[in-house]
């Protein structure tokens, strides 16, 4: 292996920064949520959380935040809505609050950010707690209690009634549960497949005008629809439509054209007629 | 503690393996604990055991199946109230105490309206048996039909403090209680014949079926 | 064995009852098995069967419920196969409870507020189904929400005494960090009035215990 001859091109050197916040997009399906994420961050500043600088955090989570959607990588909504808080706390931090007595109880960007400082050592205190109470010998696991208490010979005498209150709840939620039965919906993604870009092309080539327009090329983005904002389905759309449009050329429909690696792809509506004049 | 020789460890660990197991040890499974002792050692810990609880509450003793501890059987009569045999309680009867927990006072009638089925008259007796239920006031409805209600040894036994600190709809289903696993409830259904507690619903069918 | 004295059939009469019974048994029910003693005698009694076994392989354990035999921590590696196996929890899961008990009693939405985000469904139920929480008290506020706090068994499951042994409790209280209301509140009251956060939050806390 170690003699291959075919020679790859090795990546960019990554810079620490980028290399980061990639580790933290990895990660994100391990976060309990934006103040997880946020939490993790505090702790990179290594300094005691009560000196944190809550500015130069909001910064980094904003960083984080552009990165990842940068590389198109959907966010949940309530890591967005930290976004749009850290930057209004960011504004607040940097604007001089206007003394005036007509904003009433409006907090103060000072406040504000103590509060959230809070919330991290709080939480960061709940997190290390969590760890040393799991860590402790545990019943059943590092003190284990008697295992089958043995009396010398006689048959027990009593019936003891085994039931817990989560058992209650449950039979409970049992019941309730077989009184409405609860609709399964499967999730559905918001992807195109092939039968519905087939249709579409298909649909969109048919209601183009025909003479002059044949000749045209037209860019497969032409055909994509239009919503900017699903990044997965715009993704999906343009791969079921390419593959579409693959098939399309292979049933003599249309032809496609790409001029290099990465390029622009066209299409164009394949004139039967003329071609076969040209045939003959 | 003063530092444990080997020796002391190694008695240590066969007293409390006696102590958590679930069966008698034979000496092979002993040996399992203590695998750098040899045979003769094992038997000789053992006897040191055995020893040291003479005379005591609780001895080791050898049967067929292997050692165990046992209550010294001098000390029967004034252990008889431990002597208890643990048992379930079948689904349907835990569906029926729990409609009568958040529902009382309520007849059998309703009993059967929320939970859907018949219920058995073996379910109320086998309730009714655990000293969590009692009867009620009669309905003052034609036929004066008895209602069923809670005791405070349900409260005392579920860890409760009153009937109204039972969670409500939205707490069970914010706690995922309303509508958790649903697939693994539903093959349960369909595919468990053994009729196991667990099973929402072959036992109760079973038993329901007896009744009707 | 020498003619026993009734102090020696005393205590082997607890000894035997503490091994033979799966739950931990508080004085209370000890009491029983020892009528003729006064409450100071079966406390004496306890205190000599736990210094019987202090270096052994089992030891008698005291917490809130009661007074329990386990085996010796120091030797969970050598009994790693009498293990109960557990189901894994979640690092969520670990989490609230951990919150549930330092802020106990708490609401669902207080819970939330601390760990800065919602509790999935599952969680709640999850440690339910451990039997280390239990609802306590609803809250007297509009709404009336239920309050979440840990049980007997979350104690004895992880060996602490009582709720005041829990680790680091002191500290966090010290440093205000036992507070469960929302983080904009707490810091509020330290802009306020400087100082005078501390003694509204113990008040409060004081007021929960004793309606607990």
């Amino acid at each position: 292996m170690e003699s291959s001859p075919i020679p790859f091109e090795e990546d960019p050197e990554r810079n620490a920064n980028e290399t980061k916040a990639d580790a933290l997009i990895v990660q994100l399906d391990g976060y309990e949520g934006p103040i997880d994420l946020l939490l993790t961050m505090a702790r990179d500043q290594k300094v005691d959380l009560r000196q944190i600088s809550i500015l130069a955090l909001a910064n980094q989570y904003l960083a984080f935040v552009e990165k990842v959607r940068s590389l198109k990588i959907e966010l949940a909504a309530d890591y967005l809505v930290m976004a749009a808080w850290l930057a209004y706390l960011k504004s607040k931090l940097l604007l001089p609050s206007i003394p005036s007595g007509d904003v009433e109880e409006e907090l103060t960007g000072e406040a504000l950010a103590e509060a959230l400082a809070f919330q991290l050592e709080r939480l960061e205190a709940m997190q290390k707690v969590a760890k040393e109470l799991f860590a402790r010998p545990r019943l059943g696991q590092n003190r284990l209690p008697v295992g089958m208490a043995g009396f010398a010979g006689q048959a027990p005498v009593r019936i003891e009634w085994q039931a817990n209150l989560y058992d209650i709840l449950d039979a409970y939620g049992a019941i309730t549960r077989r009184a409405n039965p609860a609709k399964y919906e499967i999730k559905t993604w918001p992807l195109m497949n092939m039968d519905e870009a087939t249709m579409r092309l298909a649909n969109m080539i048919g209601h183009m005008p025909q003479n002059q327009w044949n000749e045209l090329w037209k860019a497969l983005d032409a055909f994509m629809p239009n919503e900017d904002d699903a990044t997965l389905n715009t993704k999906s759309a343009l791969a079921s439509t390419l593959t579409a449009a693959l098939e399309m050329a292979k049933q003599e429909r249309i032809n496609i054209q790409q001029d290099g690696l990465f390029a622009p792809i066209y299409i164009r509506i394949r004139d039967s007629k003329q071609e076969a004049a040209n045939d003959a | 503690m003063t530092p444990e020789t080997d020796d002391l460890r190694d008695l240590r660990t066969l007293e409390a393996a006696l102590f958590a197991s679930r069966e008698p040890l034979n000496v092979d499974k002993l040996h399992a604990f203590v695998p750098h002792l040899d045979g003769v050692a094992v038997h000789a810990t053992l006897a040191r055991i055995r020893q040291d609880y003479d005379g005591r509450g609780i001895q080791l003793e050898e049967t067929e199946t292997g050692w165990a501890f046992r209550t010294a059987p001098d000390l029967a009569e004034n252990l008889a109230t431990l002597r208890v045999e643990e048992r379930k309680l079948s689904r349907a009867a835990m569906e029926t105490l729990a409609v009568i927990a958040y529902h009382q006072p309520l007849t059998r009638v309703e009993i059967e309206g929320v939970r859907g089925v018949a219920t058995s008259k073996g379910t109320i007796d086998m309730l009714l048996e655990t000293g969590w239920i009692k009867p009620g006031r009669r309905r003052e409805t034609p036929g004066r039909p008895l209602t069923w209600v809670t005791t405070p040894a349900f409260l005392d036994h579920f860890g409760l403090e009153s009937i109204v600190d039972l969670p409500g709809l939205d707490d069970l289903k914010a706690a995922g209680l309303l509508d958790r696993r649903p697939a693994v409830a539903v093959t349960a259904d369909l595919f468990d014949e053994d009729g196991e507690a667990d099973a929402a619903g072959s036992t109760e069918d079973q038993e329901e079926t007896e009744a009707a």
